[in-house]
């Protein structure tokens, strides 16, 4: 087993917690009617998107989609903008006009939120090929669904990055479910990675509720990307708890899907990893307030914040002023 | 019969078609039982009913659901492909434009591809700048193709019949927000004719030319404005192209005044089309320009106070009237 | 300076502004030198100046090119992609549509996509229904898009730096037939602004709108009337979308009549949109209806005697002129 | 080494040199100038589409490209209705409407010839797809090339046949060529048929110069298909021997390409085998000389034939009369 060391373990906690509680927040308060938009829960998933940010920096780029919520949170938008974006509001990151599917902060690297099934794959070779071209040694990070594995974009994306050895990483997050449909009903291989010798491409399979396989996986493809050995393809495995959308139906998930769902919830394995390395009960608890505390804050600045003006609609659609 | 609602009545007309020809078979992503019926559970049902293999629940694969259904056409079948949502033909224009649209022409009549591509989207609904544009004007400007949309259940329980019959292919357009319509239910073997606009109220001022989900807002503008001694007539296109023109320029050389709305953004809409030929058409009657509703040109934004500035107001809607009518 | 073709003038500008701007750089099929530098050549002896790094032969994968293309704009890089022909398109659309031209928009104007699309197109070359097609009335009706197409190899060597200039994705149309066509060379760092039309020929009887290969006929033929008095005055748009509406109404407003002028197919093509707004906004000083003329409704035929038929000729562009000044 | 039995043998021989025969015929109108269109050489491919359709039978169904004149022709459209067509002539099988591209004659299942890079794929799954509803027991062959499993439509097409085991070959002539572009720098993988296995998928990689590897895979492929056993992915290697259509630019090929091309011709090769198989030259030269003046019957013909009138463009746009 890889060891990944305290420091790291602590952050990758963190940034998992602030995306799972990103998500409860998210959920109380489309539950009591507080707030009423599309939202594309992340639990199950949080560990994915937590260590596969660990591994990048500040500067690094990621492409992810209208399921973001856990790269967004964990690559670092700041929570306020973030909310206040999700609420429709002229203070969020994009003055409410992406909205929970297109969410981007280049800030912290968050490019390109799509709402189109693996349309973000392609983007990212641009991404990284604009490093590849400039040198800036930035990897890019672009992360999709099982169910985007088989849409055009992903084989074309993947032969182009393995082509020219873009410094990018396709990091698959296969909840086994696209929308309605179980993985076996819409794929017809085994695995996703198992694709990626078909492009000369190395692929990994690992388990996505397991901080030891993710993170060490993230960071080796991570590497090899900046040092210029090109793509890698990860298959994170991993649970869609609700719904496709908060508010969807469920009811054409299998008991025995649900049942292995919960025995594998990535939250408590990683709590007993933090155990494990002599974390204490109380110093997570804290770590979780914290963020309690700021998601709260955030959420009360949003809620508050001003509604963008119908001028806005001229604004930003080509460069200058309107006519 | 009783009422039924526009989702009921696509699924009706679809069921129906279903049992009267084995050859008309459902495809898309979650259409079937296992999958809950489809996400918009418009062939809820259907699976249990006729089986996986005319109900086919498909990878996330718009090509590939579309070159297949242009291929089962080809050999005599009559699919119904669906679409997600309407900017998703994004992905699979090639097969729709390049293929379902020119095979009967390009192989001088030897073939031809009798296919529904039905899809939906709508403003109004919170989902943002890539889930709800209305992109007929694109397959409207495509020979080969016929493109219907309906305003109300009862034509779409006629069109879907239609559509399904026709032997060319068929862009058949929903409205999310329209699924919850009812109607008097015109029971089963009800057909709208393809090709064939409704008069959806008589007027004698200003003819309102419209379709799907705006009808609507027509309707109910004509409304208000028979109280103020404005009499609109309103016209719901229901095919969309090749569309009713005859229909269209009666109607306008009856009122003098013609304007056209659609929620489809403005610049080189459809609306564009019917105002070209109408001012062709109907110089002598007019007595003054056409004018034209649309949605705003940008990409449709998120927060619902500016999707909904983006939508044509009914407010803009009178304002064109009452400026036809020198009445502003 | 001499004289270069409309194809040397494009590969002039993409050179000068490859020298000028290291962020710009070229994507497409067998562009580079090891494929003979592209199939028209217009980036020919380009990847062994600068580099296999900036001009890039990719497989074939339109979604990729786009796509690759949309992420190095966003990067701060000036793309230009090719798209061997324009019907190629329809496999791209979503990345064009849903994603060039949206995000600016989308992400409240934090990022811009800074890309041309290089594509080429043209009737009468003999290609057939697939590879013949003119779908400017697509992108033209998205909004967040420039849309421009030359007329002339000094205008191709002017736009194109504009083009790649511009802070947002343009589409840039070129007609195989007009590869050959010859003009002065205006010389390194000429510019034509973008959104600005020309008038191409001045006149006063009639307007006639057009771009692209059409110009051509628009000018021949007015030639040809001259002679027998009525003077047309020739629009070259040179941007098709947003156009230079107020050239085209300033231009209308002088001489009264307007036709538009297309190879597009006409139902729903940008002459909708021309019309439309000219009968709206020239009202008062028309002195009969706008009339279009574009390309037959159907397929691209493969036949020359078939081709040439669907292609609008001078004989009908006289004509309409005639029968708008009713000298029919 | 499998053995084809003699008469098969013939078939395939006669197959092959009506494919090529036409295809000289073509080119040497082309270059007197008696001809001016678009065509698309199939010199050096001859065999691969000529045991690929004597595999079939009349009533399977084939989706070919461009450079269909192979299928087309050894699947056994009448020379003087594909002449004429090519010829732009209201006599040809779309009355000159669809042209080299766009070949369609359904009496002997050449039901689309796209010219857009990939588009077949698909279709040719619908066609299966009717079969398989409606248990026809026809198999649907589509004819591409190595360029086209680039393209997004390939993949969604590969992971939707193997998902439904349709009734489908997928025939990748790898002629080592995309336009321009040579193999190693469009793919990343080694090979088309190693993507097979990302899709479950059977894949199976032959000398497309050799009719004892060509001919069995191919029938092994249509029988599994017809047995209901699914989708096969053949990979035929082979040369392009001409530019990429009549007049195009050959100059970026490299000479060693050029000569290993010659050395693998396939046609002295398959001549070769004939002999080996107790064929007399006299036998396979009267087998030439039929061709010949059946081709040039044809030609003939298509040449006297009436073109399709102006009326034509507003007939099969859309059903009916036009108005
Ligand atoms: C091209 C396209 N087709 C269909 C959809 C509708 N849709 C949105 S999400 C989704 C399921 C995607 O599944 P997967 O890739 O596994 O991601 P997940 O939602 O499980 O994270 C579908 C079908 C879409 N957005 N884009
Ligand atoms: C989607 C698409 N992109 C580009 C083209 C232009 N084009 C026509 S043929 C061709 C090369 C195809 O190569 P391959 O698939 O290997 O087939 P081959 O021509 O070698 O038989 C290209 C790029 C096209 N027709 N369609
Ligand atoms: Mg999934
Ligand atoms: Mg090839």
């Amino acid at each position: 087993m890889s060891t990944i060391d305290r420091a790291r373990l602590l952050d990758i906690y963190t940034r998992t917690m602030k995306v799972n509680r990103t998500d409860e927040k998210f959920r109380s308060l489309l539950m009591q009617g507080k707030v009423a938009v599309m939202y594309y829960c992340v639990r199950g998933q949080e560990l994915v998107s937590a260590a596969a940010m660990a591994a990048l920096t500040d500067d690094d780029y990621v492409v992810c989609t209208y399921r973001g919520q856990g790269e967004q949170t964990a690559k670092g938008i700041p929570a306020e903008l973030w909310w206040a974006e999700c609420l429709g509001k002229v203070t969020g990151t994009c003055k409410g006009k992406g909205g929970t599917m297109h969410i981007t902060y280049p800030a912290k690297g968050i490019m390109v939120t799509t709402g189109v099934v693996g349309s973000g794959l392609p983007i990212a070779n641009g991404l990284a090929m604009a490093s590849q071209n400039n040198g800036d040694g930035k990897v890019t990070v672009v992360s999709f669904g099982d169910g985007a594995a088989n849409i055009g974009a992903f084989h074309e994306a993947m032969n182009m990055a393995q082509l020219y050895k873009l410094p990018v990483v396709f990091l698959c997050q296969n909840n086994r479910y696209g929308e309605h449909t179980a993985f076996a009903d819409h794929t017809s291989s085994e695995s996703i990675s198992a694709r990626a010798s078909g492009y000369g491409m190395r692929g990994v399979l690992v388990d996505g509720n397991d901080v030891h396989q993710v993170y060490p996986a993230m960071q080796e493809a991570v590497d090899r990307a900046r040092a210029g050995e090109g793509p890698t393809l990860i298959e994170a495995m991993c649970y869609r708890m609700m719904g496709h959308f908060f508010g969807a139906d469920f009811s054409y998930m299998p008991p025995e899907h649900l049942a292995e769902m919960q025995r594998e919830d990535p939250l408590p394995k990683l709590r007993k990893v933090m155990l494990e390395h002599q974390f204490s009960a109380e110093e997570l608890d804290a770590v979780v307030a914290g963020i309690d505390a700021e998601i709260d804050d955030a959420v009360t600045m949003a809620l508050a914040a001003d509604l963008p003006g119908a001028e806005e609609l001229a604004i930003d659609v080509l460069e200058g002023a309107p006519a | 019969m009783g009422e039924i609602t526009l989702a009921q009545a696509l699924n009706r007309a679809i069921d129906e078609a279903m049992a009267d020809d084995p050859g008309v078979f459902c495809l898309g992503e979650d259409v079937a039982a296992k999958q809950g019926g489809g996400v918009f559970k418009i062939t809820s049902g259907l699976s249990e009913k006729y089986g996986e293999h005319r109900v086919r629940a498909t990878p996330i694969s718009e090509t590939a659901i579309v070159g297949a259904a242009v291929g089962a056409a080809l050999a005599g079948q009559r699919p119904i492909a669906e679409i997600m949502l309407m900017n998703f033909v994004g992905v699979c224009m090639d097969q729709i434009v390049n293929h379902a649209a020119k095979l009967r022409f390009m192989s001088g009549g030897q073939t031809n591809v009798p296919l529904v591509i039905r899809t939906t989207t709508g403003v109004g609904v919170g989902f943002g700048g890539q889930h709800s544009d209305m992109l007929e004007a694109w397959f409207a400007h495509v020979a080969g193709l016929h493109v219907v949309t309906p305003s109300n259940a009862a034509d779409a329980r006629g069109l879907m019949r239609s559509a399904i019959e026709c032997n060319d292919p068929v862009i058949f357009i929903e409205n999310i927000l329209c699924y919850g319509l009812k109607s008097e239910d015109p029971g089963p073997g009800y057909r709208v004719p393809m090709g064939k606009a409704a008069v959806a109220r008589e007027g004698s001022d200003i003819s309102l030319i419209t379709y799907g989900r705006t009808v609507l807002d027509a309707l109910a503008v004509a409304g208000e404005l028979a109280s103020e001694g404005i009499s609109v007539e309103v016209i719901d296109l229901r095919t969309i192209a090749p569309y009713d023109e005859a229909a269209v320029l009666a109607s306008v050389r009856k009122t003098g005044l013609a304007l056209t709305l659609h929620e489809a953004v403005r610049p080189f809409g459809t609306g564009a089309e019917l105002a070209a030929t109408i001012q062709e058409k109907c110089w002598d009657y007019l007595k003054g320009p056409v004018r034209r509703v649309g949605g705003t040109f940008s990409p449709v934004p998120f927060a619902t106070v500016l999707e909904q500035a983006w939508i044509p107001t009914k407010a803009q809607i009178i304002e064109q009237i009452k400026a036809a009518l020198g009445r502003s």
